[in-house]
């Protein structure tokens, strides 16, 4: 077993009174960088879940409404879609960059780069936001006048049906506004690591928090690289 | 723990970084420009291949798995892909079979 | 037997006799692994149990017995199992001829439409010895059409429908449930279910009130809908002429091909673009909300009396598979 | 080390700080875990008052006690209090929080400050449902089935959803903690195959906890989006498809009943070679049958779902993966009986519960073949058999496991030894009342009595008079340990480190134990379940 806790002992006695970010109840830093890191990995792994129950009901609507699927997916900015998804690749760029920035102990570059993180995040928000908007506009926003007369309008040959629009929509408003929250979130945690690296709190023995950041970043750039093509690209061509 | 002092963490330039980013980006124009040639049915499989190995790169280098010494981190990826497979698997099953015969 | 102490539920029905015996078998096999199980515990804790100057005997464990007592259930298993899932099978399909009933479920009754023409509110009266098929649909929530005599239950969805079938073996009276938690009368929304002999059976139908069948209803209704208009049933007009349509394939003008079956019928009335026959023009307006479910029934009923063959049992399809459908690309 | 004088100077958990700051802020696991055992007793009794209602309501065939739209709530909060705020935190966030640590010789779980995070979590979750409760309730049945709880029911549907989307977060970081704490803070030389089987049992539930809240998180959330928002997702008028919320819901709802039972299993593997004075039989049987269990019952969902509508063949694969996973339990079974076997076994209380847990868990599991047997469960879906079934395997079993495991623990946590005599007085009321409120269930529910309903034919009436009487024994079963334990915390005789001459790393630390639980990280050199080298404890007496 990799993950065996090690033979030797340890006394308490030894508590590393000079190491203040060990907590007390771990043996040491690599022992705790450890315990984060796979605390890290398997809140992914119920993250892959909770998109997971999502995707699950957008495969089975898609198979059974592909042309309001279709038509859905055409109606969404396909610029935008690929402008965010840069964005996003961008921001995991910064973030991979700035955990190599930790690890070598450049605060000055590990500040910019969080802070170009933020600036990544913030524009993709901007840039869904601004769909958001056309798509209100449009009456493409389930909770608000659902109209789907327009797509039906444009695809004459599709036959769509409002109703199984409607569907689509709803599970474009689910994907990505929980994506979405997630965006906020990470972009709430990068600030209050952003202020820790300025306060100088990270060293290349101890970033274990840029790191554990990184990764929920970067899963949330996956969840957009999936997101993306099932949007956004189904079918643009039409059946 | 005489174990764990021994993993040092890989570090790796940042010009291969930049690297990672130049294929994702590429992989993003591409597979946004695939969507609008007629491929039939194969344009969703090729873009979810596309979207798939992008994930793939991001889990292996800006996360760290491909040098990572730790087997739990791609043992948790792993049972996570899977339990979502069964989900989907499963359901679709019931959906795929429930009008047949 | 016992009036108000009832020890085994009256069994009226083919499947009921046959789930009898395969509750009977699961219940022997049960009641053996458990005395097994009590008996084990109860002797080893008397007989081993504590006293002075005994120690316990250390064990670690026995590969065979582990292997051992993993295969030997999981046979029997494999026995219930099979056991079980004829029975299934056989529940979850009707015979081509057996005589339909359309269900309709609310909050919180059970309307019910025979297609001979009657139609009754929480009772359904049936002759005995005959395949009975309900094809039930809910008007609201998810009911659950369920006859414990008949050991049989089936969901009643919203949206779709589902089937049940029965061959009721002994005439009598017996409960119908709802079975699905479906709202505050849940435990209000039940009825009963009357197995006739067949000439009380023929006698009921015929007493009532003179109605014109099922079919009968749904001619009229196409009729005053003004259906007719453009579904001629002697040629092709600007929709497709209905006859012989029911239970057989048609041919989409997207190159799918489907089976016209109730819920290809009950969706091209309500979403008539979603699938439009090839050759024509998706004008048909939809009449989501103009016809109700017991009047959509009616019309069902009078599409399979135009199809010349017997429609056979349709397969229960319904959103969002839809109906079954080869892709012919 | 073990059996070091106790002196009531001595600094413990419960000792080391006083006020109530010192509890609602701390980081002890030992502390949160009473944080636990206070705030689920409590929901334990509010959800236990409605089962009274119903079972009162049931006494006469006619729905005359309470209106129905009452006693639709009533149900609906009964179950889904004692699911989301009782069983699935109970073991795991009481024992398995308190244990956990000390058993694999750690100071703390990995995460305290996230362990206390997950006690607010449930707190501010519990609150919310409560406010729901008051403000009028909610009528959905634990199970939210759509279309009635997305767009007919007029109650506080929203409110219970995020509610129970809340105190989902709340397991999912127990379940991380303790995945993380096993993978990691284990001392020296416990390696895995010396790890007590209550561990491996709570592993395998971590990872349904983490793998699987999450889809009962983003499914209520979707309903509560289809209330609030106007989404439409499961809205059948709309192309929509109810069934995929049943999929979606039993998707996690299935495994949470492993959940609930895989910590009482842990609780029983710990307690029958205690009190056998023997090494478990089969150890490492009984700990892959739990990652068994863990992995299998995800395959299993659409068993509740053979009449709602899905494909004939799906439903017969589900069917045969629900008999598969009969299996692993079975083995359970079969060791933790063939480890009495020439033992020497005690009668003490803990063990009570355990024969008790071993005799209602083999008929509920059994019971459950009938429902996996595709042609029977289209009769008893949805009729009393299941309630009776999984009351054998929820109540009989994880909470026998659960109250076995407060008493075999309670000389460590409290520091004093309950009652031995009413102890074992209340595992035998508990024993006679359960089965007394339960067993008439699967008769009258073979008899065709469907579940949920308010008034009944009459001819089912004595089954449910009987079930009736069973409850009232069975308050009184559940209120008796609550009496004595809390007489116990004041007058109890002080507990020794190791009253039971147990083998786990948790009895060779003072009773109760130190802030950080040892005094010097163990190092482990021996098995586990090593009885043949313990001494035995001395005679348990019977003091009344």
């Amino acid at each position: 077993m990799s993950d065996r806790a090690g033979t030797g002992t340890t006394p308490l006695a030894v508590e590393h009174a000079d190491r203040a970010e060990l907590r007390h109840h771990f043996a040491d830093v690599v022992q705790q960088r450890n315990a984060a890191s796979l605390g890290m990995w398997w809140f992914l792994g119920t993250e892959i879940m909770f998109f997971g129950g999502m995707f699950c009901g957008y495969l089975i609507y898609r198979r059974a409404y592909f042309p309001e699927f279709a038509a859905g997916s055409i109606s969404l900015n396909l610029l935008a879609g690929t402008l965010n998804t840069a964005v996003l690749i961008c921001s995991s760029l910064t973030v991979a960059l700035a955990v190599r920035a930790s690890q070598l102990g450049k605060r000055k570059q590990l500040v910019n780069l969080l802070l170009a993180t933020i600036f990544f995040g913030v524009c993709f928000l901007v840039v869904k936001g601004f769909e958001w908007r056309k798509e209100y506009t449009e009456h493409h926003i389930p909770t608000f006048y659902f109209s789907a007369q327009d797509m039906v309008n444009k695809h004459p040959n599709l036959h769509i049906d409002p109703q199984h629009a409607k569907i689509f929509f709803s599970l474009y408003f689910a994907l990505t506004g929980v994506h979405a929250l997630h965006m906020i979130v990470g972009i709430g945690i990068f600030s209050v690591i952003t202020f820790m690296a300025w306060r100088g709190k990270f060293n290349p023995e101890y970033h274990t928090p840029v790191e554990i950041a990184g990764l929920y970043w970067h899963f949330v750039d996956i969840v957009w690289i999936y997101l993306f093509p099932l949007l956004y690209l189904i079918d643009r061509r039409g059946p | 723990m005489a174990e764990h002092t021994e993993q040092s963490e890989h570090i790796m330039s940042s010009g291969f970084y930049w690297l990672i980013w130049a294929i994702l980006i590429g992989a993003t124009f591409l597979t946004a420009w695939i969507a609008t040639i007629d491929l039939g049915r194969f344009n969703t499989v090729v873009a979810l291949i596309i979207a798939t190995c992008k994930a793939t790169i991001v889990v292996l280098f800006f996360m760290h798995v491909k040098y990572t010494s730790e087997k739990m981190t791609k043992a948790v990826l792993i049972a996570a892909v899977f339990w979502l497979l069964l989900l989907l698997v499963l359901s679709l099953a019931d959906y795929s079979t429930r009008y047949a015969g | 037997m016992f009036d108000n102490l009832p020890l085994w539920p009256t069994s009226a029905s083919v499947h009921a006799r046959y789930e009898d015996w395969v509750f009977i078998f699961l219940t022997v096999v049960s009641a053996v692994m458990t005395l097994l199980i009590f008996a084990a515990v109860a002797v080893f804790a008397m007989k081993y149990r504590r006293r002075h100057g005994r120690e316990a005997t250390q064990i670690e464990g026995s590969l065979l017995l582990e292997i051992g007592w993993s295969i030997v259930p999981f046979g029997v298993m494999v026995v219930m199992f099979a056991v079980g899932a004829v029975l299934y099978f056989d529940m979850r399909t009707p015979p081509a001829d057996a005589d339909q009933v359309y269900v309709v479920a609310k909050q919180w009754m059970w309307k019910l439409q025979h297609m001979e023409g009657p139609r009754e509110i929480n009772q359904l009266h049936v002759p005995v010895g005959r395949d009975i098929e309900l094809i039930m649909t809910s008007q609201d929530v998810i009911h659950s059409f369920y006859v414990p005599a008949f050991r049989v239950k089936q969901d009643v969805l919203p949206g779709r429908y589902t089937t049940l079938w029965f061959r009721a073996t002994r005439p009598g009276t017996y409960h119908l449930f709802c079975a699905q938690y479906c709202g505050t009368m849940h435990s209000g929304m039940i009825g009963e279910v009357f197995v006739m002999e067949p000439q009380d059976y023929r006698a009921w139908m015929t007493s009532g009130a003179p109605s014109g069948s099922l079919a009968q209803s749904g001619g009229a209704l196409f009729q005053q809908l003004g259906c007719n208009t453009c579904h001629n049933l002697e040629a092709q007009g600007r929709g497709p002429n209905l006859r012989g349509v029911f239970g057989h394939p048609v041919q989409l003008d997207d190159g799918r091909v489907v089976t016209a079956d109730e819920n290809y019928i009950r969706e091209s009335i309500l979403q008539p673009a979603a699938k439009v026959v090839s050759g024509f023009k998706p004008i048909m307006p939809s009449w989501q909300g103009q016809v109700n479910e017991e009047q959509l029934n009616e019309l069902i009923a009078y599409m399979k009396s135009l199809s010349p063959a017997p429609a056979g049992e349709a397969p229960t399809s319904g959103p969002p598979g839809g109906t079954q459908q080869q892709e012919s690309q | 080390m073990a059996t070091a004088a106790v002196s009531t100077e001595r600094k413990n958990y419960l000792n080391a700080e006083y006020g109530i700051r010192s509890w609602l802020l701390t980081t002890d696991h030992k502390r949160i875990a009473l944080l636990y055992l206070i705030s689920i007793t409590f929901f334990f009794f509010i959800g236990g008052f409605f089962a009274l209602l119903i079972r009162l309501e049931l006494l006469t065939p006619a729905g005359d006690l309470m209106t129905a739209d009452m006693y639709n709530k009533a149900f609906t909060m009964h179950g889904q209090i004692m699911v989301f705020f009782f069983l699935i935190p109970s073991i795991p966030a009481v024992l398995g929080n308190f244990l956990i640590p000390m058993m694999i010789g750690a100071k703390d779980l990995a995460f305290p400050r996230i362990n206390l995070l997950s006690w607010y979590i449930y707190i501010v979750a519990g609150i919310l449902y409560l406010h729901c409760l008051v403000s009028g309730g909610v009528d959905t049945g634990w199970t939210f089935y759509t279309p009635y709880s997305s767009l007919f029911s007029n109650t506080h549907v929203v409110e219970a959803g995020m509610s129970i989307f809340v105190v989902g977060f709340s397991s999912i970081l127990t379940g991380l903690n303790f995945v993380v704490t096993v993978h990691r803070m284990r001392a020296p030389g416990m390696t895995w195959s010396r790890l007590p089987l209550f561990v491996w049992s709570h592993y395998a539930t971590s990872i349904i906890m983490l793998l699987g809240t999450p889809i009962i998180a983003i499914t209520l959330l979707l309903v509560v989006l289809e209330r609030t928002l106007n989404l439409g997702i499961f809205d059948p008028s709309r192309g929509g498809d109810p069934v995929l919320f049943q999929h979606l819901f039993w998707f996690y709802s299935h495994p949470a009943v492993y959940i609930m039972i895989l910590p009482s299993m842990a609780v029983i593997s710990e307690i029958v070679p205690c009190f056998s004075r023997k090494r478990v039989f089969g150890y490492n049987f009984i700990a892959a049958s739990s990652i068994a269990i863990a992995a299998i019952g995800f395959l299993v969902w659409a068993h509740h779902m053979f009449v709602a509508g899905i494909s004939l063949y799906s439903a017969l694969v589900f069917s045969f993966l629900s008999f598969v996973v009969a299996v692993p339990s079975a083995i359970k079974v079969f060791n933790w009986t063939a480890t009495m076997y020439k033992g020497s076994v005690s009668f003490s209380t803990p063990m009570l519960y355990a024969f008790g847990f071993i005799g209602l868990f083999t008929i509920g599991g059994l019971t459950g073949l009938f429902l996996a047997t595709l042609g029977v469960d289209v009769h008893v879906h949805d009729t009393y058999f299941v309630i009776a079934h999984f009351h054998y395997v929820m109540v009989g079993g994880a909470v026998m496991g659960y109250l076995g495991g407060i008493h075999f623990w309670w000389p460590k946590i409290s520091g004093r030894l309950y009652p031995e005599a009413w102890g074992r007085l209340a595992a035998l009321i508990v024993f006679l009342g359960f089965n007394l409120t339960f067993f008439p269930q699967f008769i009258v529910g073979y008899l065709g009595m469907p579940r949920r309903y308010w008034q009944y034919p009459p001819e089912y009436q004595v089954y449910n008079v009987l079930s009736t009487a069973g409850a009232s024994i069975l308050a009184v079963g559940y209120l008796l340990p609550m009496v004595y334990l809390l007489w116990s915390l004041r007058y109890g005789k002080v507990a020794p480190d190791n009253p039971w001459q147990a083998t786990g790393l948790e009895w060779r630390t003072p009773s109760p134990p130190p802030t950080f639980n040892f005094d010097e990280t163990p190092v482990v050199t021996w098995e586990a379940y090593e009885y043949g080298d313990m001494p035995m404890p001395d005679e348990v007496t019977l003091e009344r």
